[in-house]
């Protein structure tokens, strides 16, 4: 790709900066030497080229002699570069044909006390930037149309919160829920910490206001099977399940209570995952009462009629809506949309592999999911909260904190993270349990108690003072002993070892991110090394992600409580509304660009790009530059072996011109 | 008829009026338009545009100077046009000429990318005060020499694997130094040696060539050394052919390519073949070991002496072999990769493995299969006849 | 007249560039023989670049980008270590090795840092001597 | 035509994805006939026959000629273009793959008479075989293809890289000619891509008796896009017949009724596929040439001062040429030998390049096929030509046709302008000496500039060519301006800007 070598009139503007530049670099020698340099039409120097004045005189010279080319030699680029650039487009030049010479901060500042040395390198530094313009080219800033409307993916409270405020906004948004039901895991929670309302009443007005609302469309008991993107716009391929019940549904009950399946001599038993496996569920069943959508499924998974070629009915035969429908197929659409949010929330972890807490091998090992169900009252146990091994009132509970996070690096089974939430639902449980069962004894076993959280620190005192009892030590061993489960920890504290008798260990799992690899990879999102989706930026810009368009939200980016969910959720929804904006982006021109002609299609750029910004086109086997997603980093432009790509700007011409300049062969005159 | 006349361009008589040595070059032989020159030349076979015999009209309808880029460049100057040339006109002479002269007016830095390492390693081998290390690459259980009657000349080999990472271009080097060490030769690996000139030479940067020419027949004359051996088909003709026109005839040296030497040590029984390296090749000539210097025999006589090798021959064979698509480095671009799929088709077609005898060929064809071939290709190896060579050592 | 060692300094916008800047900003002082090429990111660090410098008669180079994890393309600042590694063999084979080829890293805000780094390279080079292929002797 | 039609045609043939080109073509003004009508401004090149109907449907609606082109390797100047027309380079037409590359090597499709595949290492000998080939294609990567199962394209001209399309257009001679006619006799089947009022027409032609007729069309017609071209088993060494006969005298007129009536006997008693002759001088090939050091060949190039010497090169079946031995022992002043084919070939090529190979020498072809019907007249031929070029060196060569003896002389010119007006002159000289009724000697109608200087061509064969055009080109689209009076005068000689 050789660069156009056609006559230019390039304008070389020294600024004294007030002394600043001035007091060190010999300006007069400084411009003699610029004028010397080729297709430099105008060398001028100006007291202050920042001030009004200085930017008239810059477009005054521009109108004048008709450059076609700017070296302002001042400050760094990082404070004026835009602004004059700015003022070059006004008087008609092109602005990508300015270049600033940093002649103060990296030389007049840094060699106070040498100005020849200064002056002598300031002449090189003006020269590199002239010669580097030599081989610019005009840019043209392009625009992009993105398609409208958002994508969030996850119906969870974060999907739901940044769903409604989009909405508002008057985005066409597509809410898509694996599950039957929007809601995930909070609606499961019965109560929230610090403020102990009930989940579902704070959860369900949102659930019906999303449901309801005219600019959102509901895609529940459906997955994304492929993202395709192309510029400006993502394409999602959403795959259906078939409910097997039709909207006649009345809610009647009916045939669940009739359905056989997990009945007492069934061949068949399912658990219920809305109740974390402390229940089993019928084939066909709504998760809970104010589900939305308030529709029954069939889970053809564990159903009669599907698993043994039509055996059974039942459901048909009761339904008054004749409702049920069995040859209801899986349908495929697919999504348009500008944006996409992934609110696909978390899971909880699975203590089995610990195997010191017994979990999985005594039913009186729960984990706080699994409590909190059975203290909801609509729950397995009715809000009784007793030993599922005999079914008596649990008189002492040992909860046990860190289950599955802060282990040891390296260790497989347990991750090394903080989930940050699991000690303030141990708190909420533990005072849950005092109000409710004064005599009840209750153990934290803790190894840091992290109430950081507004009002966090005042739920954690009341809990002690209603005799929660917090031991700082993480027990050793958890092991049946005469009909209880014998819990031995050494507190820490007291250095006593304790063995703590207990009708039910509650253990606080660790959050784990929802298995959602397939999606990433469609989205080409990276994960941070827990798991987590990778954001853009940990500190500043946690909701976007290194693919533009795609946000995200909630503990899909890593454990949160629910207050910082729905900040970050609200935040997600303001990247997205402003990314999606006037439905046009205006794209930053100085990206990769390929020449078709010298493309060996060999895909070396594909490989290096972080941002999936460039492509192979199949058929005519060249690279194609998306350039609303490129950030014109350059990894491309090393690893390709022909020189066919490179960011505009920075070509290998253009900088091996600044190299010549600067080197000492070329010692300026 | 007129037997295929080496490539060496008639250099333009000096003093010569009217007609420019670009053109003379040309002229020195009649062309018939007989288009035999653009139907063999694998460039225009996938870009229809680019026509060695379109240039040569050109140049005579309007003297050479307005030749465009792309013919100027995309020429790999491997010669196919010359060798089925009925009277004999020296295109790649012709268009070598062009460049020297069209160059230094040209905005263009280097040829292409990778050719911009390899130019810019030979300016800076074309530096006096230059001081190299060059034998870190051998590695341990090879023995070489300060002095000797041998001198192994490695050219850029040294540099070539921190360019290219998808093969090993040291490895011909230790398996050349291998075979000699077993045939009872130490060979010298000299700091003093330097870039052979042949891109620079070939892209028209003859002062950067020149340099390079006199400083190397300097110390190698000096060393008095009676055997000039190299592994690289661009080393060999440059030695061979080029070397003599700058530094004068070389004087009591054989310049020798590494097959013609191993077979030299297997006639002389100083070298055998013990164990058999039981696969199936084809061997690929190198345009600068084949057409421009007329050494296809000595690479066959050494596979054929390699037991349990099969050697298939593919359909264009010596002075009509298909180049690797990449001459000297001047160009590589999207035409490229179909000339190469072309050829490796070929080679695949009769072989799974291709051997060839210069360390660039390997590089550009295993430079494609690095990548996403054109169209589906069976998997073939690309191997080097001094490392094939070695294995049958045992 | 001492020797002067000449440093081609390659520095990534976000990071290395801004440091020059913090350093220039704090009056920092460091050899006026460091000059400064503007790259948008390590990344974009071609080992050719390296080799041109050289042949330009350079001293030294050095490359001062984020530090690894921080790079704000995310992982332009592996590539150009990468790259550097591979080029460094071949300044070994050229007799430019011992040192003269640097990559490092200074985030935005550590103008010191750049400072030390310029300060000690050019003192790390000034010891070397002037590069074997100079033929033009340092201004 | 203005520039800016020329322009939109460009921009309409991208957009119907046909490649073109529109820069400096300089290098297409011309063909091996070193003639030209200026710089062509626009050249298409098109991959296969779907794209040449765009093309011409475009033509048709656009009212801009179209030149077609092989590869330019005539000597007619049919292949030249005026600055209005679009050349079109059907080099990859039929030969090249989806992506328009051509690939070296290629198997071609072997056909009966009825186009039905055969499969050729099960065909006799004596079976009547075609390929069926792109009008792309040369008979040189044909007969490499074909080599392996020892077939030969039958009639194969002496540029083994011109293309069939061309052959065929002007009906070109070549090796296998005396055994299977002119190219247009070697076609079985054909598809051409020809003009109506409103657009293109693709044709099929299989009638033999039409194809005959068209070949020689010289693109007037239309673009040939596929041919079924016949193929011939190559011989077996033993199966050969290759002989030298070779005369020296210093009398040229006594050489040439002496070779005259040797080549009528052979003709009244042999049967050969090639008879080629050529006039061998100092400078035929290059000093440092192996061939003259050849031991067996090497003899023929040694010429006494002042004497001119011809040599008559003969390959057939042994069994047709039976009697060769004899009548050459009629006549002891010619010797005779028999050699090998690879020394046959060796001696084809040297002729080949004979006609444009000289040191510092370009070929201005001029004084094409002069056909001597009565051999005694060959020695006035011989005596009128070498007194007309004495001095101008070039030589003279030619074919023994069964039916007479076609003479070419092509002045060998320095390459530079003056050298060039000379040859050009000479030429117009040796027409006036040898073009003459009485020595019976016509100029044929096809081969070398016949068309080019096309007024001087007999009134039939206008007659018939325009006959042609009207039946298949209706909108007059291919090369109107070889038909148009006003334009033939405008071909010029190639100015060489030396």
């Amino acid at each position: 790709m050789t660069e156009p070598a056609t006559k230019r009139r390039i304008g070389v503007f020294i600024c004294h900066c007030g002394g600043n530049i001035s007091d060190v670099v010999d300006i007069e020698a400084l411009r003699r030497s610029a004028a010397t340099h080729d297709d430099v039409a105008l060398a001028t120097d100006s007291r202050f080229m920042c001030s009004n004045e200085g930017q008239g005189q810059l477009q005054k010279e521009i109108r004048e002699k008709g450059l076609d080319g700017v070296v302002v030699a001042c400050c760094t680029p990082k404070m004026y570069e835009d602004l004059f650039r700015e003022k070059a487009e006004e008087a008609g030049m092109n602005p990508y044909l300015l270049e600033i010479a940093n002649i103060r901060e990296q030389c007049s500042y840094a060699h106070r006390h040498e100005p020849a040395k200064a002056t002598a390198k300031a002449k090189l530094i003006v020269k590199a930037q002239v010669e580097k313009v030599r081989k610019l080219r005009p840019l043209e800033v392009k625009t992009a149309p993105i398609q409208p409307g958002v994508a969030v993916i996850g119906g969870g409270i974060a999907g739901i919160h940044a769903s409604i405020l989009l909405a508002n906004l008057g985005h066409k948004v597509t809410l898509i829920e694996k599950s039957p039901t929007i809601g995930g895991n909070m609606a499961r929670s019965v109560k929230t910490f610090p403020t102990d309302d009930c989940a579902m009443c704070t959860l369900s007005p949102k659930m019906n206001e999303a449901y309801n609302h005219r600019n959102i469309e509901l895609l529940t008991y459906a997955e994304v099977r492929d993202a395709a993107r192309s510029p400006g716009k993502w394409t999602l391929t959403v795959e259906k399940k078939p409910r097997y019940v039709t909207d006649a549904c009345i809610g009647c009950d009916r045939c669940t209570e009739r359905c056989p399946v997990s009945t007492a001599k069934s061949p068949i038993q399912v658990d219920s995952e809305w109740d974390q496996g402390l229940a089993k569920r019928k084939a066909i069943y709504i998760p809970f009462s104010q589900a939305l959508p308030q529709l029954w499924t069939i889970d053809a998974d564990h159903c009669f009629y599907f698993q043994r070629n039509r055996a059974c009915r039942v459901c048909q035969m009761v339904c008054p809506a004749k409702a049920i429908d069995f040859t209801m197929k899986p349908e495929t659409l697919t999504v348009d949309v500008g944006a996409v949010i992934v609110a696909t929330g978390y899971k909880e972890y699975d203590p089995t592999p610990l195997a010191h807490l017994g979990y999985g091998r005594h039913p009186d090992i729960l984990t706080q999911m699994q409590f909190a169900r059975m203290m909801d009252a609509v729950g397995p146990t009715h809000g009784e909260i007793v030993r599922r091994s005999d079914g008596n009132p649990a008189d002492t509970i040992v909860m046990v904190q860190c289950v599955g996070s802060r282990g040891a690096p390296g260790d497989p089974n347990v991750h090394e993270y903080c989930s940050r939430v699991c000690c303030m639902v141990a708190v909420k449980h533990a005072q849950l349990i005092k109000k409710a069962r004064p005599e009840t004894e209750v153990y934290i076993l803790y190894n840091d108690l992290r109430a950081y959280g507004k009002g966090f620190e005042e739920y954690y005192a009341r809990s002690m003072e209603l005799g929660v009892k917090y031991v700082r030590g993480l027990p050793g061993k958890v092991h049946p002993h005469r009909g209880k489960l014998l819990v031995d920890v050494d507190d820490m504290l007291t250095g006593r070892r304790l063995g703590l008798p207990a009708d039910l260990v509650v253990l606080s799992a660790a959050l784990e991110p929802n298995p959602i690899d397939g999606l990433l990879a469609s989205l080409h999102l990276d994960k941070t090394a827990d798991g987590f989706v990778k954001e853009y930026h940990a500190k500043i810009n946690p909701t976007e992600t290194a693919v533009k368009g795609v946000f995200v939200a909630g503990c899909a980016q890593g454990p949160k409580d629910i207050t910082d969910t729905i900040s970050q959720a609200g935040a997600a929804a303001m990247s997205a509304a402003v990314f999606l904006g006037s439905g046009e982006m205006t794209l930053n021109p100085v990206v990769a660009e390929v020449d078709p002609a010298l493309c060996r299609a060999c895909d070396r750029c594909t490989e290096v790009c972080g941002f999936d910004a460039v492509h192979v086109d199949p058929e005519r086997l060249i690279a194609i530059v998306d350039e609303t997603a490129c950030t014109g980093c350059g990894k491309c432009a090393v690893v390709c072996p022909t020189d066919a790509i490179a960011v505009r700007q920075f070509t290998k011409p253009q900088i091996v011109a600044s190299i010549d300049a600067l080197a000492p062969m070329a010692v300026a005159p | 008829m007129t037997e295929t006349v080496s490539l060496v361009a008639v250099a333009a008589p000096s003093g010569r009026t009217g007609v420019d040595p670009a053109l003379h070059v040309l002229t020195a032989e009649g062309c018939i338009q007989c288009n035999k020159c653009t139907f063999s030349c694998p460039v225009h076979r996938v870009d229809v545009l680019f026509s060695p015999r379109k240039v040569i009209l050109q140049a005579y309808l309007g003297g050479a100077d307005d030749v465009n880029e792309r013919d100027l460049w995309a020429c790999l100057t491997c010669g196919e046009c010359q060798a089925v040339c009925p009277t004999q006109v020296p295109y790649p002479g012709f268009i070598r000429a062009q460049r020297e002269k069209l160059r230094p007016g040209l905005d263009r830095a280097a040829p292409c990318k990778h050719g911009g390492f390899k130019d810019i390693l030979a300016k800076i081998m074309a530096k006096p005060g230059l001081n190299q290390d060059r034998r870190a690459w051998i590695g341990d259980g090879l023995r070489v020499a300060d002095k000797g009657d041998v001198i192994y000349f490695t050219g850029c080999m040294p540099y070539l694997d921190g360019i290219f990472s998808y093969c090993d271009s040291a490895g011909i080097g230790r398996a050349a130094i291998k075979i000699m060490n077993a045939a009872g030769i130490v060979p010298v690996v000299a700091n003093a040696e330097r870039c052979c000139g042949h891109d620079a030479l070939w892209n028209g940067d003859r002062t950067t060539f020149e340099t390079l020419a006199r400083a190397n027949a300097r110390w190698i004359q000096e060393s008095g050394a009676k055997r000039l051996v190299t592994t690289c088909a661009e080393c060999y003709y440059m030695l061979k052919h080029e070397y003599p026109k700058v530094a004068g005839d070389w004087d009591g040296v054989e310049v020798l390519h590494m097959s013609e030497l191993i077979e030299g040590l297997l006639k002389e029984g100083r070298l055998k073949f013990a164990r058999p390296v039981d696969l199936q090749v084809t061997y690929q000539d190198p345009c600068r070991l084949g057409r421009h210097s007329k050494e296809y025999d000595a690479p066959r006589e050494v596979l054929k002496a390699i037991p349990g090798l099969t050697f298939v021959e593919m359909d264009r064979v010596r002075e009509n072999s298909m180049c690797c698509g990449v001459g000297a480095y001047s160009n590589c671009d999207a035409a490229t990769k179909f000339m190469q799929q072309e050829r490796l088709e070929e080679a695949a077609s009769k072989a799974d493995h291709m051997v060839t005898a210069c360390p660039h060929c390997r590089i550009h064809f295993s430079c494609y299969l690095d990548g996403r071939p054109v169209d589906p290709l069976p998997d073939l190896k690309i191997v080097d006849l001094t490392e094939l060579a070695a294995q049958a050592l045992g | 007249m001492t020797f002067e060692p000449q440093v081609c300094a390659f520095a990534c916008n976000w990071c290395g560039y801004s440091a020059a800047d913090q350093a220039g900003a704090a009056k920092l002082e460091y050899p006026a023989g460091v000059k400064i090429v503007r790259l948008m990111c390590t990344g974009m660090m071609d080992p050719y670049y390296v080799l041109r410098a050289f042949e330009r008669e350079f001293d030294g180079v050095l490359i001062i980008g984020c530090h690894i994890g921080s790079c704000h393309y995310g992982t332009g600042n592996v590539q150009a270590r990468d790259e550097m590694a591979r080029v460094s063999g071949v300044l070994n084979a050229l007799g430019l090795g011992q040192g003269r080829l640097l990559v490092d890293a200074a985030s935005a805000s550590e103008g010191p840092r750049f400072a030390k780094l310029a300060n000690e390279f050019a003192e790390r080079v000034r010891k070397l001597g002037p590069s074997p292929l100079r033929e033009v002797i340092a201004q | 035509m203005k520039v800016d039609e020329l322009r939109t045609i460009a921009r309409l043939l991208r957009d119907a994805g046909i490649q073109c080109d529109g820069g400096e073509l300089r290098g297409y003004a011309t063909d091996a006939s070193f003639l030209t009508l200026g710089v062509p401004s626009l050249i298409a090149f098109p991959k296969d026959e779907a794209e040449c109907v765009k093309l011409v449907d475009l033509a048709v609606q656009r009212h801009v000629a179209i030149v077609p082109r092989g590869t330019g390797s005539g000597t007619a100047g049919a292949a030249v273009a005026p600055p209005d027309a679009v050349l079109v380079d059907m080099e990859r037409v039929g030969a090249c793959d989806a992506r328009g590359h051509r690939r070296g090597l290629f198997v071609p499709q072997v056909v009966n008479a009825n186009g039905e595949p055969v499969d050729l290492a099960a065909a006799g000998p004596e079976d009547e075989l075609y390929v069926r080939v792109g009008a792309g294609r040369t008979s040189d990567e044909t007969n490499r293809a074909l080599s392996k199962s020892g077939w030969t394209v039958a009639v194969t001209p002496s540029s083994g890289y011109s293309t069939f399309g061309g052959n065929f257009a002007t009906n070109a001679r070549g090796s296998g000619t005396p055994e299977y006619g002119p190219f247009g006799e070697a076609v079985n089947r054909l598809r051409m891509v020809v003009s109506s009022e409103e657009g293109a027409r693709v044709l099929e032609l299989s009638n033999r008796e039409e194809i005959r007729r068209l070949a020689g069309h010289h693109g007037l017609c239309g673009l040939v896009t596929e041919l079924d071209v016949r193929i011939a088993p190559v011989l077996g060494a033993d199966e050969m017949h290759c002989a030298v006969l070779s005369m020296d005298t210093a009398d040229a007129a006594h050489l040439g009724v002496t070779m005259g009536n040797l080549m009528k006997r052979v003709a009244g008693s042999c049967r050969y596929y090639a008879g080629e002759f050529l006039f061998i001088d100092a400078g035929i090939v290059r000093p440092d040439d192996p061939i003259r050091a050849d031991s067996v060949l090497g003899g023929y190039f040694r010429v006494p001062a002042g004497h001119r010497k011809m040599v008559l090169l003969y390959r057939g079946r042994k069994d047709r040429m039976a009697a060769l031995p004899t009548i050459a022992r009629e006549f002891p002043e010619v010797e005779y030998r028999e050699i090998t084919f690879p020394q046959f070939r060796a001696m084809m090529r040297v002729r080949t390049a004979a006609t444009g190979k000289a040191l510092r020498r370009v070929n201005v072809p001029g004084c094409e096929d002069f056909i001597i019907k009565d051999p005694a007249r060959f020695g006035d031929v011989l005596t009128r030509m070498f007194a007309t070029m004495a001095g101008a060196d070039g030589r003279p060569v030619g074919h023994h046709y069964p039916d007479g003896v076609e003479v070419h002389y092509r002045p060998q010119a320095p390459v530079t302008k003056g050298g060039i007006e000379d040859a050009w002159n000479l030429n117009l000289r040796l027409r006036e000496a040898v073009l003459r009724p009485e020595l019976t000697v016509e100029d044929r109608r096809e081969h070398g500039l016949g068309l080019a200087l096309f007024k001087d061509g007999p009134a039939s064969r206008h007659e018939e060519l325009r006959r042609l055009k009207a039946r298949y080109d209706h909108a007059n689209v291919f090369c109107p301006h070889l038909l148009d009076p006003k334009l033939q005068g405008r071909f010029i000689g190639t100015q060489f800007a030396l």
